[in-house]
């Protein structure tokens, strides 16, 4: 469904080159750029702005919206559209992520390329629906029952909020599963301006080309990745059976078979964190001599740029550290500055998620500058910490 | 249809001609995936019929295997699915209907049919099979209604009538059921019929009707359950579930007959019978159409 | 160079458009870096409404307001919510017609007036903003122009362009 | 004829009780599942299809040849 | 509701005192011990029996069993009955638990009292029905959006397993909070003797003892626990606003003030993770002398006591520690028995859950002896990790 | 119902004495609770009408405080438990009737009243909804319809009119409307209404009249968003809201008569009019009465 | 006798439409929320407490002394 | 002492009820530990059975069979599917009417027969318990017969009691 022709489409419908845009709708211009074709939906603030957005373009480019009846629903909506044939994607916040969790390990079991934009807000349960939190990022690791691997972004500007949903995309076809991008309600409703790019670099699905008897839906990639099999998306003649339940490599159901479900399930895991170096996205700030390191991601981050500013100017030797991959969680990274400095300080807008993870991987000193409530740090309350 | 009910000569034949031209074995060479037979289902659970039932209404209208797609949630029912040989989505428990949605807007051009349970379609599953209905999305729903929860052992289900027996009720159910066509029609769906298994040829033309019908098609098979269901409410063969069903239904037909010239006591008794039959066929826009109309509208 | 700013008044007054535009102003329409974040609440129908831009030739980290260096107000109730932060020597900029009651130092601009003298009380907003800016500094005169000419409908341009003149001959006035 | 595939047949009796008939009882022997699948009782079957469409099993199959 | 009388109501509806039965029995006998007299369900293998036993009985002895049109219904009937004066629980597993999450984001935020047996069932979606796995034990933590403290117990027999039922209710009576009961299939359809006990302490529920203008429903307690206020129930006067938004400590929505919020969710989070100590329930064997030590919970502990006894013939200086409070961590534990030790090897049925709570904590190598697939170790293979 | 349109001399005096009863002032005072007002409600809409309705219904029928409990999902209505002074349980979005079962069943003597939207009860609580009414739970549903989702913002509703305009329905609205209180007859409430507010007091009646059935009762009540929905869809004063409604509603009875009297052409407009009235009015035991007998039965 | 709350009105004019007896009409003066509150024409208003049932803002009462 | 067991046979046999009586004997009637686990799959339906019981006078740990020291088999599907690990020395009984493909050594029970024998086809699950817990002296036989007592309904008593020591002649003539 995608080609040159359509990004040009996706471009005149967008409009204008330099936009000075927020963070929801560059969510939705990164997923028309990417090629996303199906928007299926429920309204929450703050992630209803993304919604609205696909509903005004998607229609003008061939593209299909629908507002489901509820999360449930348009996480459904997504998977049956994903093996359909088209990129596709969700917007929701947290109740209607918790809602969606289900399914997504739906999603994560059948090997169903998928974005889902979670614009978080303050919770938990209905908690300050329009104010801003990063709560909900432990959740896309361990939201769903069972074992399996997530990959979540986390911008923080609203320029790389559309380049990430770009390569969101990318890696939803790559692994063939779903990803977050994980942004804040302080992101998704803040304005900066952002450059719509020219060129925009996008990844294929890959398609078997072999015949339907000899396709192994669910196991050893021919073409791709070897532990990402091909996708043979519904209505080409592969006659794919897909299911939740256990499935051999053929997909057929396995319910009773532990080396079945250890073989499916480490694959799944393994196609995943076996990429976790190459899928390690970070930023990293004045690290040569820096003594403490401030970890941080999102919305979080600009607050932590403020406090690098600060605290170097009174002569701390601080660095600056940013995850722009959650997840696989880059363990490798915080091992590695966590031998060169004293202590990290890690800020995030909760009370100590992402927190655990570095504490579980580094070597040294770990601080947590956590803060709920809706707003955002104060470089002060980070350097509070140091 | 009322007239079907008999076996008269012509009928045989004309029987025979659309349903002896393929038969079972060549049924099953032409749609099921190999070596999937024997299925899963019990000693004479109806699902196997209705899987038979499905396949040579497909047959009938010649459909594009390579373009249909079969769904469905969780059950026994909704194991259905993994026989077929075409694409098929077995997702989670109640969300066929959703996921559908998404399958079928995408690419219009494809056959979406769901097999679901009582349990799957209007338990779990009643807010995306009202949606779909009111949508009027274009897909076929055949919906195994047999009273219970069979694949879990046989809890009480939204459609099981009251005073029933179940696992979860032990001591009778206290909860009157749902009239699954009748929510359906309620809802929106275009093309409603229901049929026991007692009347095969029925169900078969009516799954026929539903594919052909460009909308939502919801088609209601009472399905026994030999083994969840039998078991707790004491039908102990197959000859007891045939009772059963004439207790419980009778033809639309005469039904309302009946709501018009019997008497009030014995109307009271027939009232509480499901009909059976095709309770509705309605021509109406379908949610695909009026997007595409609407893309036509506004496309750049 | 940093400019913290701050915009307010009560809902419906076109605080968020303001800022809207003075953040496209600077960042689209000239070079510098530009942030906008805004509050509302479910329970800020017709309250307080608050919009905040930061301007800078630098990359803009911290995107809150470290204080108020700028304010622009256009209620009563918007300033006592919300001058807590304003710094010591603050622009300040209000409708004196409007905030009455009032602290510290400020530029007053009777934009409510004045949009209604130019037929229009619903550029009021406008009118604050060519003031402000002009007051301010805070971004190119043009650059301001082209941003209000590029968010409001085409037959409201004329309109909406005066009316920011008008605020900056106001300003021009005042200081 | 009635041809019935035993490896199938999980004998629910459905296709003895439906036959308008009685052309069909069932066997003497168990099969391997343990059930006694349905025999052909001669020059009754008028190849009404009926057996064939209610078996949950698709074990039955009439053969239409002999009334050519 | 409960009493002396009602007590002996329920063991005559359990009879025999000596019964042979398997964990779902035990969930439903511990609950109607601890007074439990509403259940509102889905059935879910491997979870069903426990509904299927509380249909039977507790309408014998005047309480209220309901199948709920799904989970997302269940959980709610469930919070509507406790605040309306019932102790009540649903029973779920995997796809279940992972359908409630949104309203188990609710009873937390709203300090409802009620119990949730999890039977886990080998995952992720729909995976293998029938077999038991330990994967959700994460989930409870992390499994619904924000922050919030979870209570997890964890038997590995079917005495115990009654037992902790009966301390789940008094658990989420005394903290005014959901508690979680894991248990895995294996567990839950597994069968051994148990006793049914003659006498049963039960926590009763805190009622306000002030007025209801006074009454502060969502602050500091009065007469309980500093941090856990008061139940006022419904139909008693109290007019409690119960909601899911941010609340001050009277209960009304307080969605734009940092402040409210962050008192009220440290306050939840810590009314549990203050009583972490005394929250702990742990298991110890051969610990004296121990060079290496395997944790373990639940059903998986059971084979670490084979790999105990094996490891310790073999000469291996082996100690054995089980964790019955799964949430809130122990973490106290696993780092002094850390400093103790040199090797910890954690076993669990899943790819590493608790293991990276372990690995958070302990300062010395941890190791991860892990299965899926449904079935549970053999000691060889927790020794293979040693 | 018809003949309370018109503002005859005998009637005024009636609902003088019916409505003068009580003020405003003494409402707020007894009713609700202190320091909420002015509420959250924007400049005309007509959650804030229901919401002095429903508590005069109360005050007809001496409702006990002590014992009454709101609930409510998430949606503009959906906030107005908040302002009640009685206990309260805000839910979560579309659960509310979920958790009304629970209060419900456990106490059987609480009054339990909700208050949901259109979202809110039909398009995520749809679940709930449908076998709340199937179980014929003893709760009073009122239900706010105004065609929107009114607290995010104005985004599409599962009841939004095709081709009316929502931020996701930007070119339009290509979805058929549910018709919530038709089904919530067929999902087998027992009482049922529909009003639009220009008729202040027939809603109040059928609210009363809701307290008083012993079973579920659905209360749908029209109600302008002057925000959301009006922005969008250029209804401009509450005096085009008013052409709205008469261009859309009809009174149940002269539907009725339409129905069956105008010609075809003229009845396929009138057709698509809602109905409004008392819908449904029927005796039916409770979920309640029905588990109380259960319990009696098999007690020990 | 109307009596209005001033501090709740929100200028919705709902009461000024529904009157049937046109004894309302909207005061010259703005309340402290900018809108123009409801005031009563003289010898007009019958008491039928329309406007009073259907003021969303519970700011408006109807005082029924006078008709004694 | 532990004794790991095994009970299979194809569904509907009353394998689950063999395991439950033999583990309610010990357990329950006698001061033996047990743990009774069985396991169905949804493909189960009519496939084979298995109940595996663990008894032991010390506590149980690992809670499933170290190796099958004991096992009952009622099909040749069973046998099959579960002779794997199947200890050297372990006491096999099997109705050797129904499994006749057989590699180790075994000690033969026609239980169906006998139960057939004395009238009721369904009491063999009973026979050969009765006959497996004699051959393989697993609990006493006292605690087993008041097991069966409890947990059969009483108008069956007699017959599975009679199946019962049926099976334990049978066996004491075999061993
Ligand atoms: C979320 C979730 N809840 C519960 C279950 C357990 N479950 C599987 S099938 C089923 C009921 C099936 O009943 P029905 O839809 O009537 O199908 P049948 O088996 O009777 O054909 C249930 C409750 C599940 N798989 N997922
Ligand atoms: C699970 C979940 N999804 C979405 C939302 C966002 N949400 C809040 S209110 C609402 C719709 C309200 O519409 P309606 O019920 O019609 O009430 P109204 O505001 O119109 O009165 C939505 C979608 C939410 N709070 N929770
Ligand atoms: S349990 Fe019931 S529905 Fe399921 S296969 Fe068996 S007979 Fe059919
Ligand atoms: S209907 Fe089919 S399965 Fe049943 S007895 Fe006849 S041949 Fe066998
Ligand atoms: S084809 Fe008809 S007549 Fe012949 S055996 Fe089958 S059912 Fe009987
Ligand atoms: S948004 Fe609409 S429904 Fe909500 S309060 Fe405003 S007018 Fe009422
Ligand atoms: S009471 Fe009636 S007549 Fe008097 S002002 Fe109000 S609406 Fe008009
Ligand atoms: S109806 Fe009420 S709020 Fe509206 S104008 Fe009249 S008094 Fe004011
Ligand atoms: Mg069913
Ligand atoms: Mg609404």
């Amino acid at each position: 469904m995608i080609g040159e022709i359509d990004l040009d489409k996706a471009k005149k419908a967008i409009g204008d080159r330099s936009q000075f845009i927020h963070g929801d709708t560059a969510v939705a211009y990164g997923a028309l750029l990417a090629g996303c074709r199906f928007f299926g939906g429920y309204p929450i603030t703050p992630a209803s702005e993304i919604a609205e957005k696909m509903a005004e373009l998607l229609p003008k480019i061939g593209g299909k919206y629908i507002q489901m009846e509820d999360e449930l629903g348009s996480i459904a909506s997504v998977i049956g559209s994903s093996w359909a044939g088209a990129k596709a994607m969700t917007a929701t916040s947290g109740p209607g992520f918790s809602l969606m969790q289900e399914n997504i390990g739906f999603a994560h079991m059948s090997e169903t390329p998928l974005v889902l934009a979670n614009v978080q807000r303050s919770g938990p349960s209905t908690g300050q629906p329009t104010l801003g939190a990063q709560g909900d990022v432990m959740q896309v690791q361990y939201g769903s029952h069972g074992d399996f691997a997530a990959i979540a972004l986390s911008p923080n500007n609203i320029q790389e909020t559309l380049d990430l949903t770009i390569k969101s995309f990318n890696l939803a076809e790559k692994y063939r599963t779903p990803v977050m991008l994980m942004i804040s309600a302080d992101l998704g409703h803040m304005r900066e301006m952002v450059e719509i790019p020219d060129e925009v670099e996008t990844f294929e699905r890959k398609e078997p080309k072999v015949s339907p008897e000899e396709y192994i839906p669910f196991g050893k990639g021919e073409y791709g990745k070897e532990k990402v099999p091909e996708f043979g998306i519904f209505g080409k003649g592969f006659r794919t059976y897909v299911t939740g339940l256990t499935h051999d490599e053929k997909g057929f159901p396995a319910t009773d078979d532990q080396e079945d479900h250890d073989n499916l399930i480490r694959r799944q895991v393994e196609k995943i964190t076996d990429d976790r170096e190459e899928l390690t996205d970070i930023e990293r700030r004045r690290l040569d001599d820096a003594e403490k390191v401030i970890i941080s991601y999102g919305i979080t981050s600009r607050s932590a740029m403020g406090a690098l500013k600060e605290g170097r100017n009174r002569g701390e030797k601080l660095g600056y550290l940013r995850l722009k991959t959650l997840w696989p969680f880059p363990k490798h990274v915080i091992k590695e500055i966590s031998e060169q400095v004293d202590k990290i300080i890690v800020a995030e807008l909760n009370l100590g998620q992402i927190y655990h993870k570095v504490a579980e991987h580094a070597e040294c000193e770990v601080a947590l500058a956590d803060k709920i409530g809706g707003e955002v740090h104060s470089p002060e309350e980070i350097l509070a910490e140091v | 249809m009322a007239e079907e009910q008999k076996f008269e000569t012509e009928e045989k034949v004309e029987r025979k001609q659309k349903t002896g031209m393929i038969n079972a074995k060549e049924l099953e060479e032409k749609y099921l995936r190999k070596g999937m037979m024997p299925h899963i289902f019990c000693t004479g659970c109806g699902i196997g019929t209705v899987l038979g039932l499905t396949l040579r209404a497909m047959e009938e209208i010649d459909m594009d295997l390579d373009n249909t797609v079969f769904l469905s949630g969780i059950g026994c029912s909704s194991r259905l699915p993994g026989y077929i040989d075409v694409d098929s989505l077995h997702t989670t428990h109640g969300r066929a209907l959703a996921f559908a949605t998404g399958v079928k807007i995408t690419n219009p051009d494809l056959n979406v049919v769901i097999f679901t349970g009582d349990g799957d379609c209007i338990g779990i599953g009643g807010n995306h099979f009202i949606h779909a209905a009111r949508r009027n999305i274009d897909i076929t729903v055949i919906a195994v209604n047999n009273y219970i929860y069979g694949m879990t052992g046989g809890q009480v289900a939204p459609t099981t009538p009251e005073g029933d027996y179940a696992t979860t009720a032990p001591h009778g159910n206290v909860e009157p059921p749902f009239d699954m066509s009748e929510m359906a029609m309620s809802a929106g769906a275009t093309y409603v019929a229901r049929w026991d298994l007692t009347k095969p040829v029925q169900p078969m033309k009516s799954i026929k009707e539903g594919l052909e019908n460009k909308g939502m098609s919801f088609i209601e098979l009472l399905s026994p359950c030999t083994t969840a269901y039998a078991r707790q409410n004491k039908v102990g063969d197959i000859q007891e579930f045939w009772e059963w069903y004439d207790d419980r239904t009778m033809l639309a037909e005469e039904y309302e007959f009946e709501e018009e010239f019997s008497p009030m006591e014995e109307w009271e008794e027939i009232k509480e019978k499901m009909k059976i039959g095709v309770l509705k066929h309605e021509e109406k826009k379908s949610l695909g159409e009026r997007m595409q109309e609407k893309i036509e509208e506004v496309k750049i | 160079m940093r400019k913290d700013i701050r915009l307010c008044g009560k809902g419906g007054q076109g605080i968020m458009l303001s800022g809207f535009v003075l953040g496209k102003a600077a960042s689209v329409f000239h070079d510098y870096n530009a942030v906008q974040m805004q509050s509302y609440g479910p329970e800020a129908r017709g309250g307080a409404a608050r919009s905040e831009v930061v301007i800078s030739d630098e990359e803009i980290g911290y995107c809150g307001l470290y204080q108020a260096d700028y304010m622009m107000v256009m209620s009563q109730e918007a300033y006592n919510k919300y001058n807590e932060d304003l710094a010591d020597d603050a622009v300040l900029l209000l409708d004196d017609d409007l905030v009455t009651e009032v602290e510290h130092d400020y530029i007053g601009v009777p934009c409510t007036a004045i949009a209604e003298d130019i037929g229009a009380k619903i550029v009021a907003n406008i009118v604050m903003l060519g003031a402000f800016n002009e007051a301010g500094d805070l971004v190119p005169h043009d650059s301001l122009e082209k941003s209000v000419e590029d968010s409001v409908p085409s037959k409201f341009k004329d309109l909406n362009l005066k009316a920011l003149n008008r605020g900056v001959e106001k300003a021009k006035e005042k200081i | 004829m009635i041809e019935v595939n035993e490896k199938y047949c999980k004998g629910c009796n459905l296709c003895i009780e439906f036959c308008p008939r009685d052309a069909l009882e069932p066997a003497e022997e168990l099969n391997e599942k343990g059930v006694h699948p349905p025999v052909e009782v001669e020059d009754r079957c008028v190849n009404c299809h009926l057996c064939e469409l209610i078996c949950p099993d698709f074990a039955i199959i009439v053969e239409e040849e002999e009334e050519v």
